[in-house]
């Protein structure tokens, strides 16, 4: 298999998702939303958003209780340690039920 | 043609065809006026460049044409050559067709934006006057600077004079947005960038027509966005979409090859360049009573002009000697020199540079291409003119005939042989 | 060894070109540089097919003395080694005379020409070179040919070197100057290029230090 | 002032990048694409960001990019915005964004230079004040008596540099520091640069989880314990006027800084620092916090 299909002149990058991966598998502990603590959710509200604004990688939807994509989220833990409701909760991948890798 | 590129092709070559000072037809003027006038014609839209010793005049010269509204083109006074080229890469891949001018130490100063141009493929020309490598500073003459950077994966022309200096400016952007590649336009300094001579100036409306609007290979899209040049695996790797691509090293080959494809295209572009302007530059290089010779110079730059005296006075010593000019050191003629040069005895070619420890570059080079059509002829290396030192048609003759009579005579040492030979150094 | 040493002078007087030879001798910040230049495209005008001028290659400043050259030929130029044997030497300074041998390699019966005022001593001049002597800085005076202070003498210089060069005219001198200057400079320029070309009459050129044994 | 809420939601920096977990640029980088509106192209030296933009063939981010070399930053922008002029394109904003290596080290003759022209772009310093990417070495951002590995024991002997007012000192029409801590911060401050013609410059505070050395879930907290302690001031100077912004101006506003030990012990690479040395910082601080205070001549408005 050679290289010529791509047609590129210069290595010029195309824009998409994982880059790096399925960058969830460098995780060891899982951001859990406790929905009934989330304030967005609680008020079924655009409000708050903490989790979303400060997650580093944009891993986190714009939603009340917005899902956080595991195939990427990173488990860095800035979600958990901004919310102001104290509604995730950082979880060891180890002890969880879900294998991290299921896609 | 896309609409991105529709607009680029208007919003080329929408200067004045003529310089109201240099309007067609014969001038005399100075080598750096003639490389700016060639990067006039040839519509360029963005300047870069730094002050030094002998190129300024030409970016002065540029400068005048654009604060005169002749040109109406960029110019960016930076603040260090590493800045020009620079520049000159970021308006490149912005789409503009960009000159720069620099040699010696400011060439050497953007070493890595040099390699950057060329990975990035972009078709920037810039004249580099010719100039002794410092230390110890020297402002004079030799090629020592543009040697340097042969490997730096940019095209190399050398011009003999005034004339060939914008005719190779005008071909060299021509060249450069048909390979994609940067070409620097070497020219020895105050030899030719500071000495006046007449020369034809073209026709900007002909010119026009025989350099297209430059089309950049990737262009900057919002609605289509490309990452250029990015961190780069060994290995090729798949995109988003399955498709296998470059690892570093296929890029370097397609570099590579593209460089080797350009011995054809300048070639090409030569003859199409003297079908519309009545002038030929000789394409790769240029001979001189070749044909019967027995005994060659090789050189490059103003030397193989005046070295044209030096084999008619040669000649009428009945010495069976020709001249070969190089043009395009990088990419190599290699194959197409082994041509012209099967069947000859001697070659003698005169660097004005070297490779500390071994010899001249144009006599490495020389003896490789030999070597590889197994040609046997016997190469003595000449070094001349470092640093400004003057060199006289008769020192050339001098040392040819004397060396050729040695050749007959069969007296050429090993000390000869494997060594490179200094012309009128008095040490 | 006869025979290289034959061959040798061969190549050194070699001379398929034939090239007339202008040295200028100046001090930078003179214009030598600018009225060399001059010289070469009016020469060009004038019909020599190759024409070249350069500086000397250096890096000379203000005030040091500078120079200056330009080749005429009837073919193209491919010799651009430095002159050596000028066949003219132009002095736009008689001061630089104290410190410069301007007529180093100045060929047998090869001309100076010198802008000086009346009274000097020209003791370093050989029999053999013809010599043209003019006062260019009083006429640049007169005519006000002044730049900072100070009578510029490189262009009005250029008058005399019509009666050298006689291939070489007026008009072609006035059709290079407007290479150069605005057009109301090369009117001032010319003006005084026209008159030290017909002051600096035909009678004064001869060899001088015979006018000077005579006086 | 921009709320979160008021930010839009769409992200030009896609999931699954090179970068640490944790990092602060992910943040900072998210904020100013969308103050742009994606509507840019970018340009980056060797750097971090440069592996948060990922490796051909698959980038991930959503804008032109053009990477550059180590020093090239500033004169890569400024050849961008010439190329474009020339070819009358300029809607597109010219970003450049480098580290504090490649801002205060080997970038600034370029940016100098580019300053001293007034080129039009935005040029952005995220300043996570050592060379991360290469592995934690000094830089000239680098905090007095920090241990990096080129200052592995004694720790960092010198101030780092105030390349705020090194900026300042050109004459450009927009300086600014700020702190991904602050996104709407940073996001207004983007916004406001965007639309102002010449050389802007926005000094980003990035705390980073490996270098300073601290758990990655810190690093929000931890920017805002730089602003909170004036370690990090957040302030504009716009045609050069000073003006504190966002959570400095309320401290400044009536509001006490937090002592700066606060912000130290989070982080193991001060640990060297004895208390000769915390004592001699705060008064540093103190004294700069109201050198900044007197300046600000709107404090009072």
């Amino acid at each position: 298999m050679n290289t010529r299909d791509c047609g590129h002149i210069i290595s010029a990058s195309s824009p998409a998702k994982g880059e790096a991966g399925k960058t969830g598998e460098w995780r060891t502990q899982r951001p859990v939303l406790n929905e009934a603590k989330c304030l967005a959710v609680r008020a079924n509200k655009d409000i708050c958003f903490q989790c979303w604004a400060f997650c580093p990688e944009g891993a986190i939807e714009r939603k009340p209780g917005g899902p956080i994509d595991l195939t990427y989220c990173k488990g860095c833990g800035i979600c958990a340690q901004i919310c102001p409701a104290d509604a995730i909760q950082m979880e060891s991948e180890y002890d969880s039920p879900e294998s991290t890798k299921s896609e | 043609m896309t609409v991105l590129n529709q607009q680029r092709v208007n919003n080329t070559h929408n200067h004045l065809s003529n310089p109201k000072t240099y309007p067609p037809g014969q001038h005399v003027v100075t080598g750096n006026q003639s490389a700016a006038i060639g990067a006039f014609l040839s519509g360029v839209q963005v300047v870069a460049a730094y002050p030094i010793t002998p190129q300024s005049p030409v970016v002065e010269e540029l400068a005048k044409f654009i604060e005169e509204g002749e040109l109406p083109a960029e110019f960016v006074p930076v603040e260090s050559e590493h800045s020009a080229m620079g520049v000159c890469i970021g308006a490149s891949i912005a789409g503009a067709r960009v000159f720069t001018a620099t040699c010696a130490n400011g060439l050497a100063y953007m070493c890595e934006q040099l390699h950057w141009a060329s990975g990035s493929r972009l078709p920037i020309v810039m004249a580099c006057v010719n100039r002794a490598m410092a230390a110890p500073w020297s402002v004079l003459n030799d090629q020592q600077d543009s040697m340097s950077q042969r490997d730096a994966g940019w095209i190399q022309l050398f011009c003999k004079d005034n004339q060939e200096i914008i005719d190779t400016v005008i071909q060299a952007y021509r060249i450069a947005e048909k390979v994609y590649l940067p070409v620097m336009v070497c020219y020895d300094g105050y030899i030719l960038s500071h000495t006046v001579m007449p020369i034809e100036v073209p026709d900007g409306n002909k010119v026009k027509k025989f350099l297209p609007p430059y089309i950049p290979h990737t262009p900057i899209d919002i609605s289509k966005p490309v990452n250029i040049n990015p961190v780069t695996l060994a290995d090729p790797r798949l995109n988003a979409d399955g498709v296998l691509c470059h690892g570093y090293m296929e890029h370097k080959y397609l570099h590579h090859q593209s460089l080797r494809n350009s011995l054809k295209i300048i070639e090409e572009i030569d003859i199409e360049y003297k079908d519309i302007f009545g002038r030929s530059l000789g394409g790769l290089f240029s001979e001189y009573k070749t044909d019967d010779a027995d005994v060659v110079i090789i050189c490059a730059g103003s030397l193989s002009k005046m070295c044209t005296l030096v084999i008619d006075m040669l000649r009428e010593q009945n010495v069976p000697i020709g001249l070969v000019s190089l043009r395009a050191y990088r990419p190599f003629p290699n194959q197409k020199l082994s041509v012209a040069l099967k069947n000859k005895k001697l070659i003698l070619t005169i660097d004005k540079s070297l490779s500390y420890g071994y010899q001249g570059p144009i006599c490495i080079d020389i003896k490789s291409s030999l070597f590889e059509s197994g040609i046997s002829s016997t190469v003595i290396s000449f070094v001349a003119g470092l640093g400004g030192r003057d060199i006289k048609p008769y020192e050339i003759a001098e040392k040819a005939y004397d060396y050729w009579n040695k050749f007959n005579k069969k007296e050429l040492t090993n000390e000869i042989i494997y060594e490179s030979q200094w012309i009128n150094c008095k040490y | 060894m006869d025979h290289y040493k034959e061959v040798s002078n061969f190549f050194r007087n070699y001379k398929k070109d034939n090239i007339t030879q202008i040295r200028w001798h100046g001090r930078g910040g003179q214009g030598a540089i600018t009225s060399a230049k001059i010289l070469a495209v009016a020469g060009f005008l004038a019909g020599y097919k190759g024409v070249t001028s350069a500086p000397f290659f250096g890096a000379e400043r203000r005030g040091a003395p500078v120079i200056a050259t330009t080749k005429l030929s009837k073919c193209t130029i491919c010799d651009f080694s430095q002159i050596v044997s000028p066949d003219v030497v132009v002095v736009l300074d008689n001061t630089l005379l104290k410190t410069i041998n301007v007529t180093q390699g100045l060929k047998p019966n090869g001309w100076v020409v010198l802008n000086t005022p009346q009274h000097f001593k020209y003791d370093f001049l050989q029999n053999s070179f013809n010599f043209i002597r003019v006062n260019a800085t009083q006429i640049a005076e007169e005519s006000g040919l002044i730049s900072a202070g100070i009578p510029l003498v490189n262009t009005p210089i250029l008058g005399t070197l019509l009666h050298v060069l006689p291939t070489i005219d007026l008009s072609h001198i006035h059709k290079a100057l407007e290479q150069f200057f605005s057009p109301k400079a090369v009117l001032k320029n010319f003006d005084v290029i026209s008159r030290v070309y017909k002051e600096c009459s035909v009678e004064k050129i001869g060899n001088f230090l015979q006018e000077l044994q005579e006086s | 002032m921009t709320s979160i809420l008021e930010i839009p939601a769409d992200e030009y920096m896609l999931p699954g990048n090179r970068s640490c977990a944790g990092c602060g640029l992910g943040i900072g980088l998210r904020y100013i694409l969308k103050a742009l509106e994606g509507k840019c192209v970018m340009t980056v030296p060797a750097c971090c960001l440069t592996v948060l933009g990922g490796m051909y063939p698959i980038s991930s981010i959503t804008v032109p990019w053009v990477n550059s070399v180590f020093p090239g930053t500033a004169a890569m922008a400024t050849g961008l915005v010439a190329g474009l002029k020339a070819l009358k394109r300029e809607d597109i904003t010219v970003l450049a964004m480098a580290g504090d290596g490649g801002t205060y080290d080997i970038g600034i003759q370029g940016l100098s230079g580019a300053a001293e022209r007034n080129a039009n772009f935005l040029f952005v310093c995220y300043d996570n004040e050592a060379y991360m990417n290469t592995g934690t070495q000094r830089s000239g951002a680098t905090p007095k008596g920090v241990k990096t590995t080129t200052t592995p024991i004694i720790g960092k002997i010198h101030s780092p540099k105030d390349m705020g007012q090194i900026m300042d000192a050109h004459n450009i029409p927009y300086v600014a520091t700020t702190c991904i801590s602050y996104p709407t911060d940073l996001y207004d401050k983007v916004k406001k640069a965007k639309d102002i013609y010449g050389l802007r410059y926005i000094h980003l505070c990035v705390p980073c989880p490996s270098g300073w050395q601290y758990d990655p879930k810190d690093t929000v907290t931890i920017g805002q314990l730089a602003v909170e302690t004036g370690a990090i001031v957040l302030y504009e100077i716009e045609n050069g006027i000073f003006r504190l912004t966002g959570r400095s101006r309320r401290l400044a506003n009536g509001g006490k800084l937090k002592p700066i030990t606060e912000y130290l012990s989070a982080q193991k690479r001060f640990a060297n620092l004895d208390t000769s040395s915390l004592d001699e910082l705060q008064e540093y601080i103190h004294k700069r916090w109201n050198e900044f205070i007197t300046k600000d001549k709107t404090l009072t408005e």
